[in-house]
């Protein structure tokens, strides 16, 4: 019982959690916060598999790899997030 | 300081560069578009000149060499899908020219430019990358330029299908990054080299199911495409163009790199890779058929033509793979080229007549001569009618799979051909039908320099058939890959 | 004289370069085109007159291209394949003038004439291909520059005419796509030589190079218009006449019977086909076709239709003489290849005359049309009593020859299908005759039609063509006519 | 085997999933929000955990904070358009039970496969130390995370950079023209709370840059803190984007982007490759791209947080700025 | 008592015919009359073989006998009187002039069964002439202008046929110094007899260049008279030879070649000219001058070849009995179709005629077949010169024949013969039918019948199918470019086609119909398809679905592939999915 495999499961779930989301999910704000809960799942088998047992230093490449990916995840998810706002604005204009 | 210009960087910097200077200078954005692409062409072509001299080239970005670092490597795969970038891109963009010229589409024409640039780049960035996870932030690059050039019209339709798009594009690539994630459990390392000879282990197999569903999803691979055709078809024009032939074939090839380095294609993953093909083949053409916009039409035919790839891809089954890639790599050419054609063409058509319902394409008065003769030539290449690029990589595909005795793989593809054949001529008797107008049509009403490039890429997907057998020998330089690294 | 290697690549060249420049043409440059095809057609014909001669002296062409590894774009010029160029190359000289005179005022004419040249280049193609590759690509490529034409009206008779064209042909092309591909797979070659290249295999496994027959026959019986596969051909009837011309006598339906041809002698090979036992039904085949074709074509009365059955019939007999194996037979086959083109061709330019001219589409409107147009019409009789087979003109030739072949064969049969076909071919074409000779036209026509307004060139051609027909048949003994170069050619493919 | 932290781990792992079933599963939408947030400062302490100190910051900062910030902001939208046109979400036809029970089986299947594939995976197996602790004292920085951003692997984190600018791009893109919601009325308490607050998130987020080199923190992190600076002058009004300004933001965002990609090109030759840096000026160069796309990042971020590219409408158009 | 049987025999009919003279005894007569040659039949039936009888005192003095060829005549004879007699009685109940047919009709009667009984040439030559000239009145009894000159035509003949059989006669008996056939024969009479004997018989038979009067003569007289004249008194002249000539003793290779030649001409001669004809009783006639020709052949190689004559006599009879029984059964059809009104009795009654047209034809195993076959056989010990060419003939006769009755079949459909008008319908009916069977059943009756001659008939094959098949597949195709000439070729192509063309218009509508289904289910399914996946958003699921498959079926392969082993009863899953190619 050690951290990196409850982290490590812990990831499997979320990221299995964000995928039943992302897939079932009709809000679109939802759809991409699952898909937000996704990468935290994937982020954590990296960061799992860069830990080492306390002596030893983690594996510093999968915690560049990441931070690359959260900030590659938040601009995906600025365009969804502008996408919807803007989709939004234009069914309000065609219906009104 | 005496700068030494390696091509390779040069492929994926110039565009880089050209993106910033088209987006600090949106008054000169086509200028610099144009120039970029110029210069990345030459890049490209002094890439190529390289490789078929000395053979696969590689670049260790830092001087650190993989697998700490990231090496950039240039085969002749790498060089043809370079080259089918920059020519389609190059192409694409003249005509993007005379299709953003409009007054109110000032606002497309200054992110056309810069978009289009940084898409490049990250499609640059694949066909040179030798790292999964550099793969995977390239692949994001491509996602995000290009879900900006879907909802370039900003027309509701577009921006939903462009969400749709994204949502997709995330998914997909949030699957590979998981991917990514177990082959760093198992090997600790995440440079092609790395995974060559690794063991077939559970997580790696693991790996293999997230990333190829993950590019499935991007390359939109039947069942997986439901997102590709609204986004194709409601696009602008250049946008479509590039969309349909350059950036779901950046999804395609790293399937066939991973292919050829990684543990994965079983007997049974890859009879599955056929059968989704096949459906694709069926469903996409059966779409196609029933499509009454022709962009529409178009995009689903799109959908047809990868499942055709995959099929390609599968023609052989294991054993065959190390030759099926051609077939498929063959194919991939083809459709980018005479799909970026195709849909340039049913831009200006839509342009000139004004819609592009194909019940009323014969109802128009003016018949947009060279436009509609640009897409029967790609329509050509499309069915794959000798002796285009598209017939040739047919060839290779059947040929294959009945020198394997793989029949099956065979009837997919004629039952392919005859359903391409029977929805391009739905347009084509659509252009050629005259009874149907009263007032005098307008047709044949000389150049239009608009009808320059697609017709360019049109002759071309028909002409290159004729070069098959030089092409052929150009992507297997620097093949396998462990031969030259 | 010089000696020029690339020889068959300008002959192509002269059609294949024509058409994109003809494209080009805006519509109202009309002189320039004019003189543009007619100057291609004429240079064409001068150039494949230079190469039979060559080829006649002993000098081989063969003109390769790697298309893909080991798989060679291959032009040869040997004389089965002369014998096709000749024929294509001096009728289309002949269709085009009577194009430029059909077509005086069509709209369309830049498409027209563009196609029209492609389609020739398409057919030169097939003949010189030196491989079943080649010959696919020109098949291909014959297909695509057809269609336009057929469906030249576009009205939706004509698309649909043009849609079950390329139905059919497209389908058939995508067969032979996969004979080429079992061939290549089979035999390692997909090249054309003398005596097969598939002796080995059918000893090996029959059943596979029986069943390549079946695909490769079938896939070129389709432009070939055998049963079941001609119902096409009627249909596409409805383009402008010197396109059923072209169909009917220079380019489709010849390259479908060429490639059984070429397929016969020199894929399988003559032995190996018969050891496979597959010539007997091919022949059978055939003759089914002679007499269904010649059945349905009594009962048209639309002239057009009336000859495209009539075609569906006579094409037929050229594979037939393929099929029965006989030297003698094949000696028929080939005769008729040009013979046939030479007759039909005479038939629908006079049949597009009368509706020109007369406005007089249906056998029924024939009535004392030989009075008003006494030219066409004598060419037309001319042309339709050679089909009967009368002495001397061609097709009593090609007939004979058949005739000959069958007992050679040891088919007696054969001699009564050829009467069978005699008889019906005088029945359906006797009636017309009477009707334009003999028979008072119905004198409440309002307004007697008083001379037809057709120009000499649309006169000349069928006369020209007539006059051919009675030269091939009457002289055909003499050196260079068919009938000697298909001789010729028979001892090549007998290796006798 | 007791290790006291083995229970926290547990209970903190299940808290993570349980947040994240949460936020999925609950009604309101602000309230799935701030669910995830509460997520998400859980996940980076798990990291903190797994010894991941900059993937903790990262996370809290940018996937935490400036995500919940964008959700909160596109929420604060939507339900504004919505209060004007009375339309509701989700319109479209309701999926049948059927289907979501089938998704979530097969993503049952597929987690339950993926933990097979984990639990089959080597445990704290090979990886790059070795190579890392080699090649750290040739990087030009003491912090290895840092190194492999800014030197090993400087090629990934210039696309990222290029995923950022492509990303304000497309924002810039899809959203012109668009009018946009009212500002969140923010009282006279956060105004004040923001004139004391600012200039302390600025001296954090230098520090954060700064430390980089040597401990946890970097380029990104400062960035995000820096931007959080951008993102309360946006939210108070303090500071309105113009359409004068719009000039000094693009060049803000190609900033890093630029300064990278010519340094990566500028030192090669000579026997170097692109991103090799000489060893002498290697730290120079690395502090100067990294304070460099700090800038960027932060008003990168900052501008995703707004949206709209600022751009003069004739007078009565649309867009209110 | 013997004499008395003969004079029964012959002058039954004459009573009968001087009875008629008195118009209450008419209806009686009339109703007698079928039963007038039965003392000669049952005379020819009972009587012990041979059976003479002589009357010296009647005029020259007169014999009578009864040998083993005169008995078969009279019973195909007496049976064929027996049939035309109760047509007859139907057939002139209404006419105006029935009782003069009547007188004339038993006075041919008495003639013909007399000149079968007579043995000297004195009554032979009597009873000959009785008939022939009492025949002008049945041939003349139309009255209306192809009567008339038919009679003209045949009255001329029966005049130089008298004389040149009264020539015959005076020569041969001057020359025999008797009366008495049977010493005519005996004693070998000089070539100029036997020359003016046939010609004198051969009018009677009717053998080219002396046929003129027949055919026009059979088409003219009532449908009774037409079946007597043809059946029954032209094989008197087949008869007078047998008797008179002395055939099987002496040669005459002149005359016999001529006759065979002449028979060989009027086989062909005769189909040449009867399918011309419209009147389909005169094709009839035609055809019997054909027969006729076949008999000459018999004759002529007798005469050639006595020595063959043994074998060709018997054939010879049958043939004669065949042909009696057949085309008087015909000629009687021909009446009785002629009074039938509804076109499903005239279908009948036309299958019914082809039973004895296809006897007479040579059907094999009819006796047609079987005559023909004998005298083929018959004629193989005549000479060897001509036998080929009498083969051939012979088998091309009979093709001659189908052809004539082809078209015979042809006519009466075309030209429908009149009756009487109220005649009634039946009525000719019993009598026609009873030939026909009588004429169908003499291959099995003939043995009973003629015991010692009937060998060569029950020894011979029963005849080739290919004369008549090929001859009625000619007529077929005749009849059809007939038709066609009729109707117009192209016309006629089109009713060809019409079934053809009509079903291929069926096939097509129903083709179409099923393309227009297919086609409306080929949009509406993947439309349907493509909606609910929209709607249940089926790409999503398809992405896990995919992704949970490819773990389980790589995983499944993975753990297979460890342990080979593990389940070898299951087949893997990988295989499921891998079809072995």
């Amino acid at each position: 019982m050690t951290p990196d495999l409850i982290y490590g499961l812990t990831g499997m779930a979320v990221f299995g959690i964000g995928l039943v989301g992302a897939l079932c999910a009709q809000d679109r704000l939802r759809r991409v916060l699952a898909l937000k809960l996704c990468s935290v799942g994937a982020a954590f088998v990296l960061v799992v598999g860069a830990w080492r047992e306390p002596p030893g230093a983690p594996d510093p490449v999968p915690h560049a790899l990441v931070i690359t990916g959260i900030v590659v995840m938040v601009s995906a998810t600025a365009v969804a997030l502008a996408l919807i706002r803007r989709l939004q604005t234009l069914e309000a204009e065609d219906d009104a | 300081m005496t700068l030494d210009l390696d091509m390779m960087m040069m492929a994926i910097f110039l565009p880089l560069f050209g993106a910033i200077a088209a987006f600090i200078l949106p008054r000169a954005a086509a200028l610099v578009g144009l120039v970029t692409l110029a210069l990345t062409t030459g890049a490209v072509i002094a890439l190529g000149l390289e490789v078929r001299q000395s053979g696969a080239v590689v670049l260790p970005l830092g001087g650190w060499g993989a697998p700490l670092g990231i090496d950039l490597r240039a085969d002749g795969l790498s060089v043809a899908m370079l080259a089918l970038t920059s020519a389609v891109g190059f192409l694409v963009s003249i005509a993007a020219l005379d299709a953003l010229k409009g007054a109110d589409q000032a606002r497309e024409r200054q992110y056309f430019w810069p978009l289009w640039l940084l898409l490049l780049t990250g499609i640059n960035g694949v066909y040179l990358s030798t790292d999964i996870f550099n793969l995977y932030v390239m692949i994001e690059v491509i996602a995000l330029a290009a879900v900006g050039l879907t909802v370039l019209s900003a027309t509701r339709a577009a921006v939903q299908a462009g969400l749709e798009y994204m949502y997709a594009s995330i998914l997909g690539a949030l699957l590979f990054l998981m991917g990514v994630g177990f082959i760093y459990l198992q090997i600790g390392r995440l440079d092609f080299t790395g995974l060559m000879g690794a063991e077939p282990t559970a997580a790696l197999i693991a790996a293999v199911a997230l990333m190829f569903v993950g590019l499935a999803l991007k390359t939109a691979l039947f069942p997986l495409h439901l997102w590709l055709p609204a986004a194709h078809a409601n696009a602008t024009a250049p946008a479509s163009a590039l969309l349909s032939g350059l950036v779901v074939k950046a999804a395609l090839y790293i399937v066939l790199r991973l292919a050829q380095y990684m543990p994965f294609p079983s007997e049974t993953l890859l009879t599955l890779v056929g059968l989704m093909g096949a459906g694709a083949v069926i469903w996409g053409g059966i779409q196609a058929l029933r499509a009454e916009r022709l962009k529409l039409l178009v995009a689903w035919s799109t959908v047809a033509q990868i499942g055709l790839i995959f099929v390609a891809f599968a023609r052989a089954g294991e054993v065959g793979l190390t030759e099926s890639w051609k077939a498929a790599a063959l194919l991939i050419l083809a459709h980018g080229i005479a799909k970026a054609a195709m849909f340039l063409a049913a831009g200006r058509i839509k342009d000139e007549i004004g819609h592009d319902v194909i019940r009323d394409l014969d109802r128009a008065p003016v018949r947009p001569t060279l436009a509609q003769f640009t897409f029967a030539l790609a329509a050509i290449s499309l069915i794959g009618l000798p002796p285009s690029l598209g017939f040739i990589g047919k060839w290779s595909l059947m040929e294959g799979a009945l020198v394997a005795g793989y029949w099956h793989w065979v009837a997919v593809t004629m039952l392919g051909t005859l359903l391409s054949v029977a929805y391009f001529s739905r347009v084509l008797s659509a252009f050629l039908r005259f009874d149907r107008i009263r007032t005098p049509v307008a047709e044949h009403q000389g150049w239009a320099l608009a009808d320059a490039a697609p017709l360019t890429l049109a002759l071309t997907a028909i002409g290159l058939g004729l070069m098959a057998a030089p092409i052929l020998r150009f992507i297997e330089i620097g093949y396998p890959f462990g031969a030259a690294l | 004289m010089m000696d020029a290697p690339l020889l068959p690549l300008f002959i192509l060249l002269t059609s294949l370069l024509a058409s994109p420049i003809l494209f080009a043409l805006p519509e109202r440059a009309a002189g320039l085109r004019t003189s543009i095809n007619l100057s291609m057609a004429a240079l064409k014909v001068a150039l494949v007159g230079w190469l039979s001669l060559k080829v006649a002296q002993g000098v081989i062409y063969d003109l390769r291209f790697e298309m893909l590894p080991g798989l060679e774009f291959k032009l040869q010029a040997d004389p089965l394949a002369i014998l096709f160029i000749a024929l294509s190359a001096v009728l289309w000289l002949i269709t085009t003038v009577y194009s430029v005179g059909y077509l005086e005022h069509g709209p369309h004419r830049a498409r027209f004439f563009g196609f029209f040249s492609l389609c020739v280049a398409a057919t030169v193609g097939i003949a010189m291909s030196g491989n079943l590759f080649t010959f696919l690509l020109f098949y291909e490529l014959l297909t695509l520059a057809t269609y336009p034409l057929v469906i030249h009206r576009g009205d939706a008779a004509a698309l649909r005419a043009g849609r079950i064209y390329l139905i059919y042909t497209l389908a058939g092309g995508l067969v032979l796509l996969l004979g080429t591909l079992g061939l290549w797979v089979l035999a390692g070659t997909t090249d054309f030589t003398p005596g097969g290249v598939l002796a080995d295999v059918a000893a090996e496994t029959p059943l596979a190079a029986q069943l390549l027959f079946i695909v490769l026959i079938g896939a070129l019986g389709v432009k070939a218009a055998l049963f079941p596969f001609h119902a096409w051909l009627p249909i596409a009837m409805v383009a402008p006449a010197p396109v059923s011309a072209l169909l009917h006598a220079v380019a489709v339906v010849k390259a479908g019977a060429f490639g059984i041809m070429r397929v016969v002698y020199e894929v399988f090979g003559i032995e190996t086909a018969q050891e496979l036992g597959l010539t007997a039904p091919l022949a059978v085949l055939a003759g089914i076709t002679i007499i269904y074709g010649s059945l349905k074509a009594i009962t048209q009365d639309d002239i057009k239709k009336r000859l495209a059955y009539s075609t569906v019939s006579q094409v037929s007999y050229i594979t037939l003489g393929v099929a029965l194996a006989s030297p003698i037979a094949a000696v028929g086959a080939l005769a008729h290849l040009i013979h046939q083109g030479l007759m039909k061709i005479t038939m629908f330019m006079a049949a597009g005359n009368l509706a020109e001219g007369l406005g007089a589409k249906r056998v029924s409107q024939m009535d004392s049309v030989g009075r008003i147009m006494p030219g066409t019409m004598l060419a037309f009789t001319l042309a339709a009593l050679a089909m009967i087979g009368l002495p001397p003109l061609a097709g009593f030739v090609s007939k004979w020859y058949l005739a000959q072949g069958g007992l050679d064969a040891g088919q007696d049969w054969v001699i009564a299908l050829l009467l069978g076909s005699s008889l019906l071919n005088a029945i359906y074409f006797l009636p017309m005759l009477h009707r334009a000779w003999f028979r008072d036209a119905a004198s409440d026509k309002a307004g007697a039609p008083g001379r037809p307004r057709i120009g000499w060139m649309l006169a000349a051609p069928p006369v020209t063509t007539a006059v051919l027909v009675l030269v091939a048949g009457g002289l055909a003994n003499a050196p260079f006519s068919p009938l000697e170069w298909t001789r010729f050619i028979v001892a090549i493919e007998y290796q006798e | 085997m007791t290790d006291p932290l083995v229970i926290f781990d547990l209970l903190l792992a299940l808290g993570i999933v349980a947040l994240a079933i949460a936020s999925l599963s609950v009604r309101d939408r602000f309230a799935m929000i701030v669910l995830f947030i509460v997520f998400g400062l859980f996940s980076a302490l798990a990291w903190v955990r797994l010894s991941a100190p900059d993937v903790a910051l990262a996370e809290a900062a940018i996937g935490t904070g400036v995500t919940g910030a964008l959700l909160l902001k596109t929420l604060h939208h939507l339900r504004f358009v919505e209060s004007r046109t009375a339309i509701t979400e989700a319109a479209c036809a309701p999926v049948p039970l059927g289907v979501l029970l089938a998704n979530a089986a097969f993503c049952g299947l597929i987690t339950l496969g993926l933990a097979v594939a984990f639990l089959g995976a080597p445990s704290a197996g090979p990886g790059f130390d070795a190579l890392v602790a080699e090649a750290m004292p040739a990087s030009g920085v003491d912090h290895p995370v840092t190194g492999v951003l800014l030197n090993f692997r400087a090629y990934d984190t210039l696309m990222e950079v290029v995923v950022l600018l492509a990303a304000v791009i497309a924002v810039w893109q899809i959203e012109r023209g668009l009018s946009d919601a009212p500002a969140p009325a923010m009282g006279e308490v956060w105004q004040g709370f923001a004139r004391l607050v600012l200039p302390a998130i600025v001296v954090i987020g230098t520090y954060l840059l700064w430390v980089g080199a040597e401990a946890p923190g970097g380029a990104f992190q400062g960035g995000a803190v820096l931007a959080a600076v951008g993102l309360l002058l946006l939210l108070t009004r303090a500071y309105v984007p113009r359409p004068e300004h719009r000039g000094i933001a693009r060049g803000a965002f190609v900033l890093g982007t630029g300064t990278f990609a010519l340094v990566a090109l500028m030192v090669a030759g000579g026997g170097r490759v692109a991103f090799e840096y000489p060893l002498d000026h290697a730290k120079t160069l690395i502090l100067l791209i990294e304070g460099m796309v700090t800038i960027s990042i932060a008003v990168t971020l900052a501008a995703l947080f707004h949206g709209r590219e600022p751009v003069a409408l004739p007078k009565g158009g649309r867009d209110d700025t | 008592m013997q004499l008395l049987a003969f004079m029964t025999a012959f002058a039954t009919p004459l009573f009968l015919a001087a009875l008629l003279i008195w118009p209450q005894a008419r209806a009686l007569v009339w109703r007698v009359m079928p039963f007038a040659p039965l003392p000669a039949l049952v005379l020819a039936m009972l009587a012990n073989l041979p059976l003479e009888a002589q009357a010296e005192w009647l005029i020259l003095g007169l014999h009578f006998g009864l040998d083993e060829v005169s008995r078969l005549f009279i019973v195909f004879t007496a049976l064929l009187w027996c049939a035309a007699g109760t047509a007859a009685r139907h057939w002139m109940r209404d006419d105006a002039r029935a009782a003069s047919f009547g007188v004339l009709f038993a006075m041919a009667q008495a003639g013909n069964l007399g000149l079968l009984l007579a043995q000297d040439a004195l009554s032979f030559y009597a009873f000959f002439a009785l008939m022939s000239f009492a025949s002008y009145g049945l041939v003349l009894h139309m009255r209306d202008a192809k009567a008339q000159s038919a009679a003209r035509l045949y009255i001329g003949f029966v005049v130089l046929g008298e004389l040149a059989l009264f020539a015959g006669l005076a020569l041969a008996a001057s020359q025999a110094g008797s009366f008495l056939l049977a010493d005519l024969r005996a004693a070998a009479p000089s070539g100029m007899a036997v020359a003016l004997l046939i010609i004198g018989f051969g009018v009677k038979l009717g053998i080219m260049p002396l046929h003129f009067w027949l055919p026009p003569a059979h088409g003219a007289a009532p449908v009774p008279a037409s079946a007597v004249l043809s059946g029954a008194m032209i094989k008197a002249g087949l008869f007078g030879m047998l008797t008179v000539l002395p055939l099987g003793s002496v040669a005459y290779a002149d005359h016999g070649t001529v006759l065979m030649a002449a028979g060989m001409v009027t086989i062909f001669a005769a189909l040449l000219l009867g399918v011309q004809q419209d009147n389909p009783k005169v094709v009839l006639g035609f055809s019997s001058v054909s027969q006729m020709g076949i008999v000459a052949l018999g004759l002529g190689a007798g005469l050639m070849v006595p020595a063959a004559w043994a074998v060709i006599l018997p054939v010879l009879v049958f043939l004669a009995a065949h042909h009696a029984l057949a085309k008087g059964a015909l000629f009687l059809g021909t009446g009785a179709y002629a009074a039938q009104t509804g076109s499903l009795s005239r279908i009948a009654v036309t299958l019914a005629l082809l039973i004895p047209a296809l006897v007479l034809a040579g059907l094999p195993a009819s006796s047609g077949g079987f005559g023909k076959e004998a005298l083929k056989t018959a004629l193989a010990a005549g000479s060897p010169v001509w036998l080929p060419w009498l083969t051939v003939a012979l088998s091309l006769s009979g093709i001659a024949t189908t052809l004539l009755m082809a078209r015979y079949i042809a006519l009466i459909w075309r030209n429908p013969p009149k009756a009487p008008a109220k005649m009634a319908a039946e009525a000719v009916l019993l009598p026609f039918i009873s030939l026909a069977a009588a004429a169908l059943a003499l291959p099995v009756i003939w043995p009973v019948l003629a015991q010692d001659m009937a060998a060569p008939i029950s020894t011979a094959e029963p005849g080739a199918l290919w004369p008549v098949g090929s001859a009625v597949l000619l007529a077929a195709g005749a009849a059809t470019f007939a038709h066609a000439q009729h109707i117009g070729p192209s016309v006629f192509l089109a009713q060809l086609l019409a079934p053809f063309n009509a079903l291929g218009a069926r096939v097509d509508s129903v083709i179409a119909a099923k393309r227009r289904a297919a086609r409306r289910v080929g949009h509406a399914v993947p439309k349907l398809l493509g909606e609910t996946a929209r709607r249940w958003r089926l790409g999503q699921t398809a992405i896990a679905g995919l992704i949970a498959l490819i773990l389980i079926l790589e995983f499944g392969a993975g753990l297979l592939a460890e342990t080979p082993a593990a389940s070898p009863t299951a087949p893997p899953p990988a295989q499921i999915f891998t079809p072995d190619f």
